[in-house]
């Protein structure tokens, strides 16, 4: 083991802190929020294999694995929604998709 | 057990004659609805006779349970003994007479089923308050009376002028029924009983302090339903109900209750010297207020209120003085004679087509000499004239307040007697002017016929009433000798030197009184009748409206709570109260609605919402851990 | 695997076929029959779990019908079925075709059944994330209306950040305890600081979920954006799943006490803020968004206590809270016709024009306003019993005092229905499916109201 | 025989098995009105079932005093039971509502509007009151306590005048924010319970038995208090009544101000006190300030309004003072007062309110300025206003009097201070009293409208309410020993 835990640990935990920061920062292009999103999930994979590592067995990147299926169903879902979204109101802004409040 | 039934009788056939003209009166014919209102009157009055009859010692009837809670057992129970028996057979009698009078005298009423069985249920009441040995029972009649009253008062009620004086009547009254009740949850809480009898009998394991409150707590309640000051405005404005129910309530039977009800709890409070100097005082100062007032007034039946309330200041007077057959004695002569000056004044009414104003008759001398003659007796046992019942009565109550002694008795002695002055003046006022002068001419003559027959029996109690109580040295008094069992019901210890001295004095300025009258509205009628014209002198003002009490108690008390009731319901109730928790509901939802805007439907502020609170927990979590 | 096996897998089978069935012969069937095929499957699927013995799967790691499942199922089953029903009706007035819409709902429903049977967590993870996915497919699923996608963009972005955070939370479980398998792992003391870190993260995880304050302000957008069955579907069973996520976490691992104060501070914000943002909403649908999110406040105060009082009250609640909000919603989307009937003021004298479905959103609305003899009384007392039994006074008397606030908005709707004078014209008839969705949501309501021991024993059963 | 019929469920479930089946036939307005008096005569009938049973026997199983009892397992993983039993307090109580409720269906004869409904939910709301009155189980008198609300709710909000909604909202808002309170109170009270004994129990008379510690019994008590005092209502939190009083129809304030009052008064008899005595004790203070205060501020405040509605309104309240005053004192003379004047408050306040509804029913107004010599108009109507009036004013002969002489009498055994302020209170009562009985009466006849005379079913109603009126203002002796052995075992605790 040439990485300790916790050096893993703490790069995972500011990748998902800039991912979230990309998320919330970007609002101008639901694109960018995806990739922030992607950034914090692949922060999280980080921690799993870190932590299967760590331990010696294989759960962790099992979970991994799943993790990238799931992202890319969700990165597919999403982008669709984009383009149905930007053929209605020509725009990928966020804070322009606001007709419902309060 | 005969005297059970005849109780029971007595009081059930104005009961039941009241009911039946209540609820069937207006569907039944009239000659029937007044005979069957008479009839109970006078069935009642047969039966007070032959309890009398049969009477012999104060005895104690209960006929049934009315409530019980706990220790707390009221029956309906009935006490018989002199001062009751004789009340009732005076009930009885003036009121029977009364019944009669009405018939006639309303019989161009349309609503005489109201009318007659308000006046039986008034009977019942007051036969009920006179009897009772239970005091909530007596509160019964005391409430019941006052409940007539108030109805009969604002009889023609379409004329709010009536309807106000009956509720003036029905509130002046309440507050010393406040009292009233106030004592009977005190009596209850110290001796565990409302018996009457058992209370009189109780009164010494009381410290004279908590007696000399009990005293003056009855003495409001007498306040109250005897118009004594403070508590008599409403009697003079009680005037505006038909002269037969001022003749009836308003004279002889109701405004005594009071008078009635510090006698009949006399020997609880006697112990306390400071209540009976109070009672004495209330009495003196009304005696005198009263007959002052009754100087001024245009209004014949005012007059006659006044008087009223001035009589039963004596009254007030007499048991104050220890003097409870002298009390007692002018309340039965008081009813006989006022009963009589009313009805007279009814008929002069009549015939007059419902006119008032003193100033406006006159010559009725002539025109109604029936009237002339029943009134005149009535007046001169107002004023006192000697050997008249008034007369004996009202000496016997100064006479006892003279022989009590001490410097407040003995300026209250003189008050009285000043009073009494006062009093001749004005009955005989009241005579000059209205069947004195020249030019008598009435309206109405038809259906007086009966209407005076009436006043004679009530003229012959009036002058000769005096024979039921003759002072010691004409030979002994009947009242004095049915009394002598009952506390406070013995003989004044006095010569017959004393008495004479004294009677003299009483008899010569009550002559006084006459003489003055002649002089001033006799002789001087014509100057008087042209004075009238003109405005009144702020001093005869002063005494017409009463001393200004009602202007008084409208500034002090009635605009006040008017005005206090406004200002409570909207500034408090509705302002303060519920505006505020309104207010709370409308800052509550105003927060909701600010809270609904946090959700502004920008994407990104609902993420910086979410990271900032995953930024709390885990700092949180950072500084719990670390 | 055993026939013991295949017999307990049975209702996952079912709805997982019936949701491919449904996808690939949908263009050949008519809708009726698909709305048929979804119900008999979901139906099939309650039944049948509501049989079955818990019993271990030992063929598919990280499986096992739980006596969770045996209470689960048959409520999202439940849920699901009465979704397509009120959805048959609604998606024809709406034209929504298209069998993509009950095999998503099926879909939605084999994530769930599967999630109560995981034992570890990424099996957890997965069914958590597919029910998300089906719902992130659903609220967007309204073409004709622009507020369907926005809510759908909304959901999924909110979603997938949450998603992250619940992925996040079981890494650093994981890293922290060195197993993925729920019962050996997650008592294992070491490694605190990560194992803290990791709840918090995935707490926050779920607060989105449950929608939490302040993980909630998606919910009024999503819940007016989304078609009204799906928000019926949406607001109670993705709710129910994901506490019964945490209540399985917390059940073999009972929550550290660091845990508590993050989430009171949950709870405790989600009942008040839920409940006075919704005072004032004029939207139906938003108002009852704001007041799920008061509801999970009350559930979040009765995980709270870690008692089994506490999760046995947060089942039930669950349940009847099912039942309350299917009613409530269903019976708007039963009364919605060419538009959407969401603001308050459309639903103006509608309870004498249509007894039914007024009598029907009237009840959900006194039954979520708590008012006995219907289940919500029940719940609440549920509820607020075992916070009380469980020492967390203040929480208790702020939650009870908000729920007596709540009132307002809830007798608000009942006072729009029935308490104005102006008659509203009547709307369309009532389809068969709609009805019977509609009457079963109302007995529900009720006779748990009246009768909740079988309820009550089945969630004892479900915690032993 | 009472075990054979069980008399007590029948009382509840009678009249909700009537609710439904008057709302079955609801499109037909004379079958549901036949119904629903019918089913109201029924209850009745079967109230006074009860009278005829010997009440002295125990029964097995039945707390000491309980003549008539059911237990029914209900929900057993909380203990809650379906637990019935009368005594002398509950059989009156029950009576009364069956009385009302009849009062009510009479008086409901002319409601235009969804008559069959509006039935439906009073016989519903009786069956709740019922079931209030006869629940020993907490839980279960809690169910009904906040049941009532729903009927309520409709009654003020669909067919009241005014503004409905906002009286019947404020209504149910304040005495849902006390409920709640006392739920938890309930729920607290139940958990010490079980943890002291091991039996986790509703049950009434086991919970009595619980030691509770002098500072937390002050905050139960409180909850408890407060929730009652807002359905009392008690000053300062009566701004609800008012309003909901003004706007609900007829028999909506009959069964307001008769009944649903009265719920409160018995909560506080039945449980509050019994179950804290020192606590209760300890807030006795308030509560004689509060009862006197409200006695005398509303009866004044009453006199300041136009609304005759609104008036009767404050006078309801005025009087329920008396109640709360004897209840404080809690003595056993001043409690039966606080009974009795339950009893005579529902009579009294129940036909003030019939009477003003056929007036406004009449002239189409409450307001005084539009009333005057109605005397002359309809002189039996009058008459049965006046004998109400005076009731209410407190005349002896009939019925109020007897009631407010023993409160009176016991509270000033035990508190003469509170006793002299709510004297006070009796002059103020008469105040308003004789202005409402002058301004409608009596005067000039003010409007040329033609009033109609009181129809038969009218005069059975009125005449009804006056007999009972003057029945228990002559003869409340029956009524009062009904009281008298519970009261003896609730007070001796």
């Amino acid at each position: 083991m040439s990485v300790p835990l916790s050096h893993i640990l703490i790069v995972a935990s500011l990748m998902f802190a800039m991912g979230l920061g990309c998320v919330v920062a970007w609002r101008a292009n639901v694109i960018m929020m995806l990739i922030g999103i992607e950034i914090m999930l692949n922060a999280v994979m980080l921690t799993f294999v870190g932590g299967s590592a760590h331990w010696g067995i294989a759960d962790g990147q099992l979970f991994s694995l799943m993790l990238m299926a799931l992202t890319s169903a969700e990165v597919s879902l999403a982008l669709a929604m984009v383009v149905y979204l930007h053929r209605r109101k020509q725009t990928v802004n966020t804070d322009r998709f606001d007709s419902m409040k309060g | 057990m005969m005297l059970a039934t005849y109780l029971t009788l007595m009081l059930l056939f104005p009961l039941l004659g009241g009911l039946t003209c209540a609820v069937a009166g207006r569907k039944l014919p009239r000659v029937l609805v007044e005979s069957l209102a008479c009839a109970a009157v006078f069935g009642s009055f047969v039966c007070a006779l032959l309890t009398a009859l049969s009477y012999t010692a104060p005895t104690v009837v209960t006929l049934a349970d009315w409530f019980a809670a706990f220790d707390l057992v009221i029956p309906i129970s009935l006490y018989l003994d002199p001062l009751s028996l004789s009340l009732s057979v005076m009930i009885g009698f003036v009121c029977g007479l009364i019944h009669l009078y009405s018939v006639f005298y309303m019989r161009e009423d349309e609503d005489y089923a109201r009318y007659f069985a308000l006046l039986n249920l008034f009977v019942f009441a007051m036969l009920t308050l006179v009897l009772a040995e239970s005091l909530p029972l007596l509160y019964l009649g005391w409430e019941g009376v006052g409940f007539c009253s108030y109805l009969l008062i604002g009889f023609w009620y379409r004329d709010t002028n009536n309807a106000d004086a009956g509720r003036k009547a029905f509130i002046t009254t309440r507050i010393g029924d406040t009292a009233f009740m106030i004592a009977l949850a005190w009596l209850f809480q110290l001796f565990g009983t409302l018996s009457v009898t058992k209370l009189n009998g109780m009164g010494f394991l009381m410290p004279v302090s908590v007696l000399t409150l009990l005293g003056i707590l009855f003495l409001i309640a007498a306040m109250g339903k005897s118009a004594q000051v403070p508590l008599m405005v409403w009697l003079p404005d009680a005037m505006a109900g038909p002269t037969p129910v001022s003749a009836m309530i308003h004279a002889a039977t109701m405004v005594t209750a009071g008078v009635y009800l510090l006698a009949r709890m006399y020997p609880l409070i006697a112990a306390s010297q400071a209540a009976l100097a109070a009672i004495a005082v209330t009495g003196a100062v009304t005696a005198f207020y009263g007959a002052t007032c009754a100087l001024a007034q245009r209004d014949l039946k005012r007059v006659l209120a006044y008087s009223t309330i001035s009589q039963i200041g004596y009254m007030m007077l007499g048991v104050g003085a220890e003097a409870v057959t002298a009390a007692t004695f002018h309340l039965l002569v008081h009813a006989f004679f006022k009963a009589l000056l009313f009805l007279g004044a009814g008929c002069v009414i009549a015939a007059m087509h419902h006119e008032q104003d003193i100033f406006k008759m006159g010559g009725l001398r002539r025109t109604l000499p029936l009237t002339f003659w029943n009134f005149l007796a009535g007046a001169a046992c107002l004023a006192g004239l000697p050997l008249t019942g008034g007369f004996f009565s009202k000496d016997g109550i100064l006479m006892a307040v003279w022989h009590k002694g001490g410097a407040l008795y003995q300026s209250l002695y003189f008050l009285g007697l000043l009073t009494a002055l006062i009093t001749a003046f004005y009955s005989f006022r009241l005579v000059f002017l209205v069947f004195g002068g020249g030019n008598g001419h009435v309206h109405r003559t038809s259906g007086l016929g009966v209407m005076q027959a009436v006043l004679i029996p009530l003229a012959i109690l009036g002058l000769f009433g005096g024979v039921l109580n003759l002072p010691g040295y004409m030979g002994e008094g009947l009242l004095t000798r049915l009394f002598a069992a009952i506390p406070g019901g013995g003989a004044v210890e006095a010569t017959h030197e004393q008495e004479i001295v004294m009677q003299a004095v009483a008899g010569a300025l009550a002559l006084a009184g006459l003489a003055a009258a002649w002089l001033r509205y006799g002789k001087g009628r014509a100057h008087r009748m042209q004075e009238a014209q003109s405005p009144p002198s702020p001093l005869i003002s002063f005494l017409a409206n009463g001393w200004y009490f009602d202007a008084l108690y409208n500034v002090l008390f009635v605009r006040p709570y008017r005005a206090l009731a406004g200002i409570l319901w909207e500034r408090m109730d509705e302002g303060i109260i519920d505006d505020s928790l309104d207010g709370l509901g409308e800052g509550i939802g105003s927060v909701g609605r600010r809270l609904g805007r946090w959700s502004t439907g920008r994407v990104a502020v609902y993420l910086i919402s979410f990271a900032a609170g995953g930024a709390l927990i885990l700092g949180y979590l950072a500084w719990l851990v670390l | 695997m055993t026939l013991t096996e295949l017999y307990c897998l049975m209702p996952i089978v079912i709805t997982g076929c019936a949701a491919l069935f449904v996808l690939l012969c949908g263009p050949l069937l008519l809708s009726s029959s698909l709305t048929a095929i979804g119900v008999t499957a979901s139906a099939a699927a309650g039944i049948w779990a509501a049989f079955t013995a818990p019993a271990p799967i030992q063929c598919i790691p990280g499986l096992a019908f739980t006596p969770l499942a045996q209470l689960l199922i048959p409520l999202f089953s439940f849920a699901a079925a009465l979704t397509l029903l009120l959805s048959h009706g609604y998606n024809e007035r709406r034209i929504l075709k298209g069998e993509e819409y009950p095999a998503t709902v099926l879909f939605a429903l084999f994530a769930m059944c599967v999630l109560p049977c995981a034992t570890n967590m990424l099996i957890l993870f997965l069914a958590l994330e597919s029910v998300s996915f089906a719902f992130y497919i659903l609220v967007s699923m309204d073409l004709n209306r622009a507020e369907s996608g926005e809510a759908g963009l909304k959901y999924l972005l909110m979603g997938a950040v949450a998603a992250a955070f619940t992925a996040f939370g079981f890494a650093l479980i994981f890293t922290g305890s060195g197993t993925l398998a729920l019962s050996a792992a997650l008592a294992r003391p070491e490694n605190r600081a990560i194992i803290s870190a990791g709840w918090g993260v995935l707490i926050l995880g779920m607060a989105f979920k449950l929608s939490l304050v302040p993980a909630h302000l998606w919910t009024p957008d999503v819940y007016q954006g989304a078609p009204s069955p799906v928000a019926a579907f949406l607001s109670t069973s993705s709710k129910v799943a994901a506490a019964a996520l945490l209540l399985i976490l917390l059940g073999h691992f009972p929550p550290m006490t660091e845990l508590r104060v993050p989430l009171a501070a949950l709870s405790v914000l989600s009942m008040v803020l839920g409940n006075l943002a919704a005072l004032r909403q004029t939207n139906i649908k938003r108002m009852l968004a704001y007041s799920s999110v008061a509801h999970m406040g009350y559930l979040a105060l009765a995980l709270l206590t870690g008692s089994r009082d506490g999760y046995a009250a947060v089942l039930l609640y669950g349940a009847i809270y099912t039942a309350m909000n299917l009613a409530a919603f269903g019976a708007i989307s039963s009364l919605s016709f060419e538009e959407e009937r969401e603001q308050l003021t459309d639903f103006t004298g509608i309870g004498f024009s249509t007894p039914v479905r007024g009598g029907v959103l009237a009840l959900a609305m006194i039954s979520l306003a708590g008012i006995p003899p219907t289940a919500g009384f029940i719940g609440k007392f549920f509820i607020f019993y075992s916070a009380l039994k469980g020492g967390i006074v203040p929480l208790a008397v702020v939650g009870i005092l908000s729920a007596a606030a709540s009132a307002y908005f809830y007798l608000r709707v009942v006072a729009q229905l029935y308490m104005h004078r102006t008659e509203a014209p009547a709307p369309k008839p009532v389809g068969f499916a709609e009805g019977l969705a509609l009457c079963a949501a109302s007995a529900a309501i009720l006779v748990i109201g009246v009768y909740p021991g079988p309820l009550l024993e089945m969630v004892e059963t479900a915690l032993r | 025989m009472t075990s054979l019929i069980p008399i007590l469920s029948l009382l509840i479930f009678l009249p909700l098995v009537g609710a439904l089946l008057v709302f079955a036939v609801r499109q037909s307005g004379a079958a549901a009105r036949l119904l629903a008096l019918a089913f109201g005569l029924a209850e009745f009938v079967l109230a006074c079932a009860p009278l005829a049973l010997d009440r002295q026997a125990a029964h097995f199983g039945a707390p000491a005093g309980f003549f008539l009892y059911q237990d029914h397992g209900w929900i057993d993983r909380f203990g809650i039971r379906f637990t019935l039993g009368m005594d002398g307090i509950s059989l009156v109580m029950v009576l009364l509502t069956a009385f009302i409720t009849i009062v009510a269906v009479i008086a409901s004869w002319n409601v235009k509007e969804r008559q069959g409904l509006y039935l439906s939910l009073l016989l519903a709301l009786q069956g709740a009151v019922q079931g209030l009155f006869l629940s020993l189980d907490l839980f279960l008198f809690y169910l009904f306590w906040e049941a009532m609300l729903i009927p309520m709710l409709f009654l003020i909000g669909v067919w009241g005048t005014g503004r409905p909604v906002y009286s019947t909202i404020k209504f149910f808002l304040y005495t849902f924010v006390g409920s709640l309170l006392m739920l938890l109170a309930i729920i607290a009270l139940y958990l010490m319970h079980g943890a002291q004994t091991g039996s986790y129990t509703f049950a009434l008379p086991a919970l009595m038995h619980t030691t509770v510690p002098y500072q937390l019994g002050l905050w139960l008590f409180g909850a408890f208090l407060l929730s009652f005092a807002i359905k009392f209502p008690l000053f300062p939190l009566h701004t609800w009544q008012p309003d909901a009083y003004c706007d609900a129809p007829v028999a909506g304030t009959l069964m307001l101000a008769s009944l649903l009052s009265k719920t409160a008064a018995y909560g506080l008899i039945r449980i509050a006190y019994p179950l804290f005595p020192e606590a209760s004790r300890a807030l006795t203070p308030l509560i004689y300030v509060v009862a006197v205060i409200g006695i005398c501020y509303f009866a004044w405040v009453a006199f300041a309004q136009r609304d005759m509605k609104r008036m009767l309104a404050y006078s309801s309240v005025s009087h329920m003072g008396f109640v709360a005053l004897g209840i404080a004192a809690w003595s056993p003379v001043a409690v039966s007062g606080a009974l009795m004047q339950m009893v005579n408050h529902a009579i009294t306040t129940g036909a003030l309110f019939v009477v003003v509804g056929m007036l406004d029913e009449r002239a189409e107004s409450r307001d005084l300025s539009d009333f005057g010599g109605v005397w002359g108009k309809v002189p039996v109507l009058a008459f049965f206003f006046l004998v109400f009036n005076m009731a209410s004013a407190g005349v002896p002969g009939l019925n109020n009097f007897v009631s407010e002489l023993i409160v009176l009498v016991g509270v000033f055994k035990v508190a003469p201070a509170a006793a002299l302020g709510a004297f006070l209170g009796s002059v103020l009562t008469l105040i308003y009293t004789v202005r409402l009985v002058q301004e409608v009466l009596f005067g000039k006849e003010s409007k040329p409208t033609v009033l109609a005379e009181v129809s038969l079913r009218e005069g059975s109603v009125l005449v009804l309410l006056a007999v009972v009126v003057v029945y228990l203002g002559v003869h409340p002796g029956p009524v009062l020993d009904l009281f008298k052995a519970p009261l003896e075992l609730l007070l001796n605790k």
